[in-house]
């Protein structure tokens, strides 16, 4: 990216898989955006939306959710929990207004370092195209 | 009857129009109707590539720009414009910058592309849209006891596969009654301008297809590409000449093989236009009784 | 509260591109931040020195520590604590090495970041409390999947050591594809007689219970104790009474191709597979069989003297429980018809490096003859390596055994036929190992003919006339930088090795991820190469990558080692994330329960409510977050926590 | 990608630019020198360098040597080396992009009428829209006569009595589209080798 986009989101990853991919991608030293902030959670399934809404009230302009391929969650079914109750929240955040783009989740197994990096990237650009979201304010507007 | 919008091409005008005529009589048996693009342009085949890669793809954009408004398939007989379309359609998506080009050139003759057109090659348009079965029953002049080399030159499974088997020829072959022969040779070059260019070389390419088609007794050649006829029919006295050969095969297209074999005269199909008259042989299928 | 924060520059690693300074300087300002340092490699003894000084003077009650990711170095640096006298879990890592440094090219962002992943790490470690691990005990038994050579090796390690060991193979003989081969690289000693001792020592070995012609039907991962469901196929043969003698298949009519010779030969529906089979007792194949096929023959029931045939035997299920798990199930050939271009399959001469194997096995289909589909001798052979390697269009990795296999092949020709021209097709020699290089050199001494060049194609069309009834290959000599035609009778196609068909199911069974090739994926590619995300599994052989046998044997004690060092421990640590649930706010809707993957959530009878079992609780934390009145928990990442981590990261 | 500062003051780095932009243009690197095209090609035989030769004469910065070869205007364009290269490179882009240099810089190989034959055939495509081969085959024969001789003078009366020769050539209607759109060409100097254009 030639222009940096000053965008902030928060990747959090499944210590299993996706934080593995993520390692991976350091490891094999490949570059990308600075943007992304990781945090590391048990498994997808713990992701509670409350977290999620929680990031994008602190600043977040865009939230990413990793997993373990279908099939392949080291706690057997979390990653199908954790889908169905992204959809639920997807709802949930399109009625707020929160674009689409700004909501991801992604399968990211242990060996994917670049696909994790293609991820960040591609987020981080579309992400930047919406600019900031605001959304603390906006709620302290409401407030 | 389905309406195949088609891109005939150059040649298929000029030393090839029994290509032409041909399919637009096989269409009308076994049920299609080639509708012309309109206003369409020539797809540069190899040359333009190799003066200006970037004006080759804006020629095929404005043919796909303008296929787009009719149609999303668009269907080709002669392999170089297979090639050279399906390769433009194929990097138009492949390639930003390519796009972006394509894109911005249209945009200034007034004409857009959404890199939605599929390009098909009518010998995979015939060989996947009508049953083997439906095709074989309207066989009524089985081509008995003749050895054909299926032979499909470079550009149906190059660059760009066209999504048939590799022995799909073949399989129409058998079903029009006649015999194919194991042809190794079936997707190597046929010398392309070569034969121009280089005589020497591209001599050198037809004699290899010949010897094998004569190695193994094939008494025609089916091809689905018109430069591969002109190559294997005209330059095959130059060879002789040249190398002291004496092949004398007919080269025909696979659409009137399989015309006669439907029972379309000769005329229809300008069998008997070739150089070497391929009508002999094929009036030579044993007649039985099925 | 009292945090410490330890900022490593990993040599230039961290320090090359974010600037530590900043960040100590950053860090110190931040509330409950007693202390910031940094020093050149934290994980250092004196490093982890540094830290227990701290939390011993300065009475420091959390630690942070921003260095590589807390895979590499957790443990390392919570025993540092622990020693110190504090909790291991008053520990939080920010990663800003394979998250930051490496990933980062610009400095200031780095730098950023880094402040960002630090002031998280502070805010979430002031939310800590102190955890003790959970200590599961472990069963003392193994189950090792496939009976290759991998597999047998590491099955006689365990029971060497004295523990249970149930070998698991889905042949009706254990040997896997060693047993094929005739000689080994590059010592040259004959495969079969460096084999079948171990394969004799399987059965003999009373630590070990052989379960063949069986296969893994399910298993439930609970570390220390899997309990396996295990299917054995029938033999139609009672196996406790079949003496092996084999009167039955020189008597039965039934014929089928010769699986062991890859088809090149005949068996009989009832059959041994192969001379020095183990377990050596016969079985019937039902698709051959013209008592299962007609409903006649029953001949080998006549001849049987033991009479050990048994058409009614069904399949049987066995249900184990072991505390540790070997996969070794080996690899699958390349499929040589993928390359169009080299005709295999339509060229009756041109045959894979296997098939070359069985050719020159003098048990093989030819009793050990090197000879064309009409009897003749070949008078010149090409070999092709990287059929299938090193190619986007196939796989993109290298096999790594092909050039050695195709040096011992050249060898064997030699050998068999003297006077024979051996072509050998590469494109880059790969002979690295003890003794590899040696064993190159002396082929080439024997007068191979090495073609640096990959056959673009293979034909039987010739163009000239000494070409006439000879296999054509079509290559450039890329020394010479000519395009040649080369002339052979035959062609030994070395086929690269694949991950096995059933790889992905195993995969799923046991819960192991594969790498992008197909091949199981190793916990960490240097310091745990036999180790699998799941505790208690481990891989050796093929199955985690192409190998050759050495490697595979090597790797298989490594394997045995891990499992045999977490028995000998007799008990597993467990991270202690479990689910707690207040039961002041549940409700006892009873959501969660359905959620938990492991039954570790139950309903207390007498109020309705939930209760967490917490040696079944896996810390998943589904059941957390589907809880609507928040009333569970997960210790370790409570919600407060993350939801510190999250404000810090993005202050 | 290596470092090409050492050369990039040559004034062919262009075309390298230009190869490396294509898709897949960057496999050049990952060239293992199997020869695999070599085999494949089906006038390697004729070749002053062998398409693998070519391509490691592009990655070393010896781009002169490799437009001044004959080879790449013996490519007949089969796309037989690209389909089956291990390592994914597009060969017969390589080759077209060369030859563009070659005719644009007039140090192409003499001994192909290939670009004779280019030139004649794109002049024509580029007035009509459309070729017709009695002209192309006169246009190119006016530069060397003995095209013609190649065939035996009687074909082309059988030809004609066959109703295979088409004297009038057909012209495209809409000209203006494609001389628009090489205008904009031209005026956007857009140019494959160009990195951040899009």
């Amino acid at each position: 990216m030639s222009e940096r986009p000053n965008v902030r989101i928060v990747a959090l990853l499944c210590r299993w898989c996706s934080y593995a991919g993520a390692d991976l991608a350091g490891v094999s030293r490949m570059k990308y955006a600075a943007n992304v902030l990781p945090i590391k959670v048990p498994c997808s399934a713990r992701v509670d939306p409350q977290l999620v809404l929680k990031a994008f009230s602190e600043g977040a302009d865009g939230v990413l959710l990793a997993g373990c391929h279908p099939g392949d969650c080291h706690y057997l079914k979390g990653n199908y929990k954790a889908l169905r109750r992204f959809q639920l929240l997807k709802k949930f955040t399109s009625q707020m207004g929160i674009e689409d783009d700004r909501l991801r989740l992604e399968w990211i197994s242990a060996s994917e370092g670049s696909r994790y990096a293609d991820v960040v990237n591609d987020m981080t650009t579309k992400v930047a195209k919406l600019g900031r979201l605001n959304w603390r304010r906006e709620i302290a507007i409401e407030a | 009857m389905k309406t195949l919008q088609f891109f005939p091409g150059c040649s298929l005008q000029g030393f090839n129009t029994a290509y032409y005529r041909s399919a637009i009589t096989l269409g009308n048996i076994i049920g299609y109707k080639l509708d012309e693009i309109d206003d369409w342009n020539c797809c540069g085949a190899t040359a333009y590539f190799s003066i200006s890669e970037e004006r080759t793809f804006l020629a095929n954009a404005r043919n796909l720009a303008l296929a787009e408004k009719k149609s999303k398939e668009l269907t080709v007989a002669c392999g170089a414009c297979f090639a050279s379309l399906s390769k433009t359609a194929k990097y138009y998506t492949d390639s930003r910058k390519l796009a972006y080009l394509m894109d911005n050139a249209l945009k200034e003759a007034g004409m857009v592309y959404d890199g939605k057109v599929k390009v098909r090659h009518l010998l995979e348009v015939v060989f996947n849209e009508y049953p083997r079965g439906e095709l074989a029953a309207k066989v009524v002049r089985p081509l008995k006891g003749i050895k054909m080399a299926p032979y499909y030159g470079c550009m149906i499974f190059r660059p760009v596969p066209a999504p048939i088997p590799r022995d799909a020829l073949e399989q129409l072959i058998q079903l029009a009654g006649g015999e194919a022969i194991d042809f190794t040779a079936k997707d190597r070059c046929c010398g392309g301008m070569l034969v121009n260019n280089r005589p020497d070389v591209g001599l050198a390419l037809v004699k290899d297809l010949l010897s094998e088609a004569q190695q193994k007794g094939s008494q025609l050649m089916i091809t689905t590409c018109p430069l591969c006829q002109v190559n294997l029919e005209l330059y095959q006295g130059a060879v002789n000449r040249k190398y002291g050969t004496d092949f004398k095969i007919p080269v025909i297209y696979f659409t009137q093989m399989l015309g006669y074999a439907m029972g379309a005269s000769a005329k229809e199909l300008m069998l008997g236009s070739e150089l070497i008259n391929s009508l002999p042989v094929l009036q030579g299928a044993r007649v039985s009784k099925n | 509260m009292k945090i410490g924060v330890y900022i490593c520059h990993c040599g230039t690693n961290i320090a090359g591109v974010v600037d530590v300074a900043k960040v100590v300087e950053f860090a110190a300002t931040l509330p409950n931040v007693a202390v910031a340092r940094d020093y050149k490699y934290m994980c250092s003894e004196p490093g982890q020195n540094l830290i227990g000084e701290d939390i011993r003077h300065l009475g420091l009650d959390g630690v942070v520590v921003a260095a590589c990711s807390p895979t590499m170095h957790e443990p390392t640096f919570q025993t540092a604590l622990s020693r110190a006298g504090a909790n291991p879990y008053m520990l939080q890592m920010a990663s800003i090495r394979e998250h930051v440094s490496w990933v980062t090219s610009d400095p200031v962002e780095a730098t950023e970041k880094a402040k960002k992943l630090v002031e998280a790490a502070i805010s979430r470690v002031s939310l800590q409390e102190p955890l003790e691990k959970r200590r599961i005990p472990v069963k003392q038994s193994v189950l090792v999947v496939g009976g290759g050579i991998a597999g047998i090796e590491a099955a006689l390690k365990c029971a060497d050591a004295g523990k249970k060991v149930y070998l698991v193979e889905k042949e009706p003989s254990i040997g896997g594809h060693m047993a094929m081969f005739d000689k080994t690289f590059p010592t040259l000693d004959c495969s079969q007689c460096i084999l079948t001792p171990k394969m004799v020592e399987v059965v003999r070995n009373e630590n070990i219970e052989l379960l063949d012609y069986s296969e893994v039907r399910e298993i439930s991962v609970h570390v220390g104790d899997f309990k396996v469901s295990i299917v054995r196929k029938p033999r139609y043969v009672d196996s406790s009474k079949c003496t092996g003698c084999a009167v039955c298949s020189t008597k039965c009519p039934g014929k089928a191709p010769d699986e062991f010779n890859l088809g090149m030969s005949k068996r009989k529906a009832i059959y041994v597979p192969f001379p020095q089979a183990v377990p050596l007792k016969a079985v019937i194949d039902r698709e051959s069989c013209l008592y299962f096929q007609k409903n006649i023959c029953k001949v080998c029931v006549k001849f049987c003297s033991a009479d050990a045939i048994d058409f009614e035997q069904k399949p049987e299920e066995l249900e184990l429980g072991v505390g540790a798990v070997i996969l070794a199930t080996g690899f699958k050939p390349f499929d040589a018809r993928r390359v169009s271009e080299y005709g295999y399959g339509k060229l009756p001469n041109v045959i894979t490096s296997l098939e070359f194997e069985r050719m020159t096995s003098a048990s093989g289909p030819t009793a050990g003859k090197i000879v064309l589909k009409d009897g003749r001798e070949p008078e010149s052979v090409a070999i092709v390596h990287c059929v299938g390697s090193r190619n986007v269009n196939y796989n993109v990795y290298c096999s790594k055994i092909c050039c050695m296999q195709s040096l011992k092949h050249a060898h064997l020709l030699k050998e068999h036929l003297p006077g024979v021209a051996v072509y050998d097709f590469f494109i880059d020699m790969r002979a690295a190992g003890k003794g590899y290089e040696e064993f190159y050199k002396r082929v080439m001494g024997e007068g191979t003919i090495m073609v640096r060049g990959r056959p673009a194609y293979i034909t039987d069309v010739p163009s000239k006339p000494e070409e006439k009834g000879k296999l054509v290959l079509v290559a450039e000599d890329t020394v010479l930088s000519t395009v040649m035609r080369y002339p052979v009778d035959m062609v030994v196609l070395s086929v690269g090795l694949e991950a096995g068909e059933d790889a992905k199911e195993l995969a799923h069974t046991f819960t192991c991820s594969r790498t992008a090739d197909g091949f199981f994926l190793e916990r960490h590619p240097k310091l745990a190469p036999v180790s699998t995300p799941t505790a208690g599994v481990f891989i050796a052989g093929a199955s985690q990558g192409p190998k050759d046998i050495p490697e595979s044997v090597a790797q298989a004690g490594a394997a045995a080692a891990e499992a045999l060092a977490m028995m000998g421990k007799g008990y597993f640590e467990l991270e202690p994330y479990v689910a707690r649930i207040d039961e002041d706010l549940c409700s006892g809707c009873g959501i969660c329960l359905d959620l938990c993957a492991y039954n570790a959530l139950e309903r207390i009878p007498e109020t309705g409510l939930t209760r967490v079992v917490e040696a079944l609780c896996q810390g998943c934390g589904a059941c957390v977050a589907a809880c609507p009145s928040n009333a569970l928990d997960l210790d370790g990442f409570k919600n407060n926590q993350i939801m510190a981590e999250l404000e810090g990261i993005l202050a | 990608m290596p470092e090409l500062s050492w050369w990039d003051s040559n004034k062919l780095s262009f075309v390298y630019e230009r190869i490396l932009s294509l898709p897949e243009g960057k496999r050049i690197f990952e060239c293992m020198q199997c020869g695999t095209c070599g085999g494949a090609c089906p006038v390697s035989f004729a070749m002053d360098r062998t398409p693998r030769q070519i391509i490691n004469l592009v990655r070393s910065g010896r781009m002169d040597e490799a437009l001044r070869s004959e080879t790449i205007w013996l490519c007949a364009s089969c796309y037989n080396c690209a389909a089956q290269c291990p390592a994914g490179i597009r060969i017969t882009d390589v080759m077209y992009t060369l030859k563009v240099a070659s005719t644009e810089l007039g140090i192409h190989h003499k001994n192909s009428l290939g670009p004779i034959f280019a030139k004649t055939m794109v002049k024509q495509l580029e007035a009509n829209g459309r070729i017709s081969e009695v002209s192309l085959i006169l246009g190119v024969a006016k530069h060397k006569l003995s095209l013609l001789t190649t065939l035996n003078p009687l074909i082309y009366v059988k030809l004609f009595l066959a109703g295979r020769v088409k004297l009038r050539g057909e012209k495209v209607k809409n000209m203006e589209q494609l001389r628009k759109m090489n205008a904009w060409l031209i005026a956007s100097d857009f140019s494959l080798e160009e990195k951040d254009r899009v």
